[in-house]
């Protein structure tokens, strides 16, 4: 029997070594894998370089991880946020490197990786500075620069249900990085709300068929989901309505 | 001192330039503005690049779902005809050529249609550069929404760009606070003048030659 | 509103001109969009170049088109087949003429045209005969060749439901070339079984978004399928068993 | 003349060859007589280059779907746990190297492991190649299944293929009814000779060093 659940977070993470390339799914906080980083930081991994959209939020997640300087570079489309004060810090330090990919690179980069292809000639960024250096054609009239794939050793990432194969649905625009980090990582690890049994979701439907994954945990529901139509009564980083109302206070 | 329009009344001006069936995407800042003046009975469909087509408008205080946000994070809805997607695809999609309109934000236009948008290339500046290469040559019709003047007077429309590149020859339309500018034939060209605003004080606030 | 529903195929193919490059779906016999090959017959279109995984097979169809002449060029992974007598003739008689691609580099190609790519290198066919004379290029100790997009005036396409914005989803594996071909066409023309009011697809398991579609024409249920479940009793070819045992007798 | 093992004993010698949890690709022809012999208790997930991952065996005659088949054009079924997607996505999957297995048919094999089996390059013949060249590249491992002598009596197992190859130095396998070889340092190294078969018959049956 095929059965890529694993009991917690800790054993999701476990092997995870120094030096390691990691894709971090989400966007903000929307599909960021916080449990499983959270594990990371328990685990002790050092030396990373961190593939993701973003720089980390506040001081929880990858900021936390960059806070406990594991991280040596970051690959990501935009660092700076008003919240980015760990990332901000560290790198006007000279703590950190920092390579800038324009999101849609970033994203075609990382699909590249799982689907084989060498490299491949983008629209995107030509004539910029962030094209500096890079191979650049002119086909049919139209200038390109050069791309080279971007794969992990592994990725973390977030769906909201997954079966034992490792086939997964995501949730609305949480979905984001997560189908393509799957394919390009050696070792894909998901946290997922539920884990549901073998046939309960549709082939039709699945977004990331189980052989990109290699591990899932199932993390708990988040209560304010619901089947049958959102509950609502959060804020935009999931805490309820009336802890919100606490802290303003 | 010539007219200035508000933000707001800017923001209307593009709104009813966009047509009905339109697949838009409205950049970070002041162009999601825009959003407030489509029409409610006319069918424009938003896209952001996080991974929604379909876009609706926020959501009830009571309803915020942290899942559902645009490309700044905000929280958002799903129209009836929404789909989910992930990044690759979005921007496929993007760079692909199937948006008719991207509405941007800019530091500076460049008279050839070169926009500067993500970097003011300051010493100590962190780049971040995010979907804005990828908007930026993306969409059939590029619009920019911006002040016609910085904060220090100086024209953002300008001959060459000075500020670091966001993409090439890529603007096809410049709404101001001051007029509406094409860029046809690697100039501007005046569409629309508002107030008392004319192609001759435009000339002296941008020192281009337009028409 | 929005409303790209047609009310017949006829309707759908109109203004498809001579010497137009037109995509084709399916795999065999699975997601061929049937109604609207017949509805091309019918329109008059000629001189085209056809961009398909097949031939034609049978003497309907894409087959069918070759037989009236039509077709000066097809582009395809797979043209021999042991039905495929109309192409065979027309290939041995010099009155066609034909670019093998191998199956991953035109499902490939076809993508990079809907997603902007200029050109991207390839695993697929290094040091084969296909890729004579195409740009090799070795990236990080793996030999690749250049491939260049392919892109078409018009895709005809077939899927199981749509609504009026032209959201698609497919049945099984039938889904096949669909979903880059709509991305990669001037214009995309799709059947469907039916058509469904806007909003009744989930927005998560929408395969095709409507942007890339402009035509959507019902051509009604397939007797032999169920929502409840499949009720078989058809061949391959989805004649129904008696009929097929008609014509044995 | 030596022993031959048929073509159902080949097949579950392969078959034995595969783990649990394996993806595997099994080419038209005599590779998908392998599913036959795959152990029912053990769970190993079957690719279908149209766009199925799970795939089951034949329907009941009465229970054939047209929408649903294999590469072969077939009519299959879909597993528990199976999911569809598009030809692109499928082979992406493939080319990316996240098959674990494909076996395939064999016109002729290289000991350096090249592959010939798409075209004879026979004069008139009409080419097909299928996914055959993103299958020879696109397993960890590639199994070839083939008989080892053609219906001339010259092997298929060759110092240099005579015919138009399908990819280069792919295959690491080759399952023959006289024995199997793997490919090892552009050389083909017996693993196991069937019956009366030795290392001795094979190099004259052959005509290569083997060993």
């Amino acid at each position: 029997m095929i059965d890529k659940t694993v009991p917690d977070a800790a054993t999701a993470v476990a092997g995870i070594r120094d030096g390691a390339t990691v894709m971090i799914g989400g966007f903000g906080r929307a599909g960021q894998p916080v449990e499983l980083i959270d594990a990371l930081i328990a685990q002790g991994a050092g030396d990373l370089t961190i593939v993701a959209n973003n720089a980390g939020n506040g001081d929880t997640g990858l900021a936390a991880l960059l806070a406990e300087r594991r991280v040596r570079k970051i690959m990501c489309s935009f660092p700076r946020q008003h919240d980015s004060w760990v990332f901000d810090g560290l790198y006007r330090a000279g703590e950190i490197e920092l390579e800038i990919v324009p999101q849609g690179n970033l994203a075609e980069r990382i699909r590249a990786a799982g689907a084989g292809i060498g490299a491949f000639f983008s629209p995107t960024g030509v004539g910029t500075e962030l094209a500096a250096g890079k191979e650049e054609r002119t086909i049919d009239g139209r200038r390109y620069v050069l791309e080279y794939p971007i794969a992990a050793d592994v990725a973390l990432i977030s769906a909201r249900t997954a079966d034992r194969w490792g086939n997964l649905v995501y949730r609305e625009t949480a979905r984001n990085f997560g189908p393509v980090m799957a394919s390009a990582a050696a070792t894909t690890i998901v946290q997922v709300d539920e884990i549901v049994p073998l046939g309960s979701i549709d082939p039709e439907t699945v977004v990331t068929p189980g052989l990109f994954v290699d591990r899932v945990v199932a993390v708990g529901r988040r209560a304010w989901l619901d089947e049958d139509g959102f509950i609502g009564g959060v804020d935009i980083e999931g805490r309820p309505l009336d802890a919100v109302e606490e802290v303003a206070r | 001192m010539t007219t200035r329009i508000t933000r707001a009344a800017l923001a209307a001006r593009i709104a009813s330039d966009i047509p009905e069936g339109a697949v838009v995407n409205l950049g970070i800042g002041a162009p999601t503005l825009v959003a407030n003046f489509l029409p409610a009975d006319l069918e424009i469909i938003l896209h952001t690049e996080n991974g929604l087509l379909g876009m609706g408008p926020a959501p009830e205080p009571d309803r915020i779902d942290p899942d559902l946000i645009n490309a700044g994070k905000q929280p958002v809805t799903a129209l009836p005809g929404a789909a989910y997607f992930h990044h690759a695809d979005s921007f496929a999609m993007m760079r692909g050529g199937h948006l008719d309109v991207c509405v941007l934000g800019a530091f500076q236009v460049a008279q050839n249609g070169d926009l500067a948008n993500w970097s003011t290339g300051a010493p100590g500046a962190i780049p971040a550069v995010g979907g804005a290469m990828d908007l930026a040559i993306g969409a059939k019709q590029v619009f920019v929404m911006t002040d016609l003047l910085a904060k220090d007077g100086s024209s953002k429309l300008v001959a060459e760009c000075s500020y670091p590149l966001t993409g090439v020859g890529c603007v096809t339309r410049v709404y101001t606070d001051h007029a509406v500018f094409d860029v046809v034939d690697a100039r501007f060209v005046v569409r629309q003048a508002f107030g008392d605003n004319t192609v001759e004080t435009l000339r002296t606030l941008t020192g281009l030659e337009l028409s």
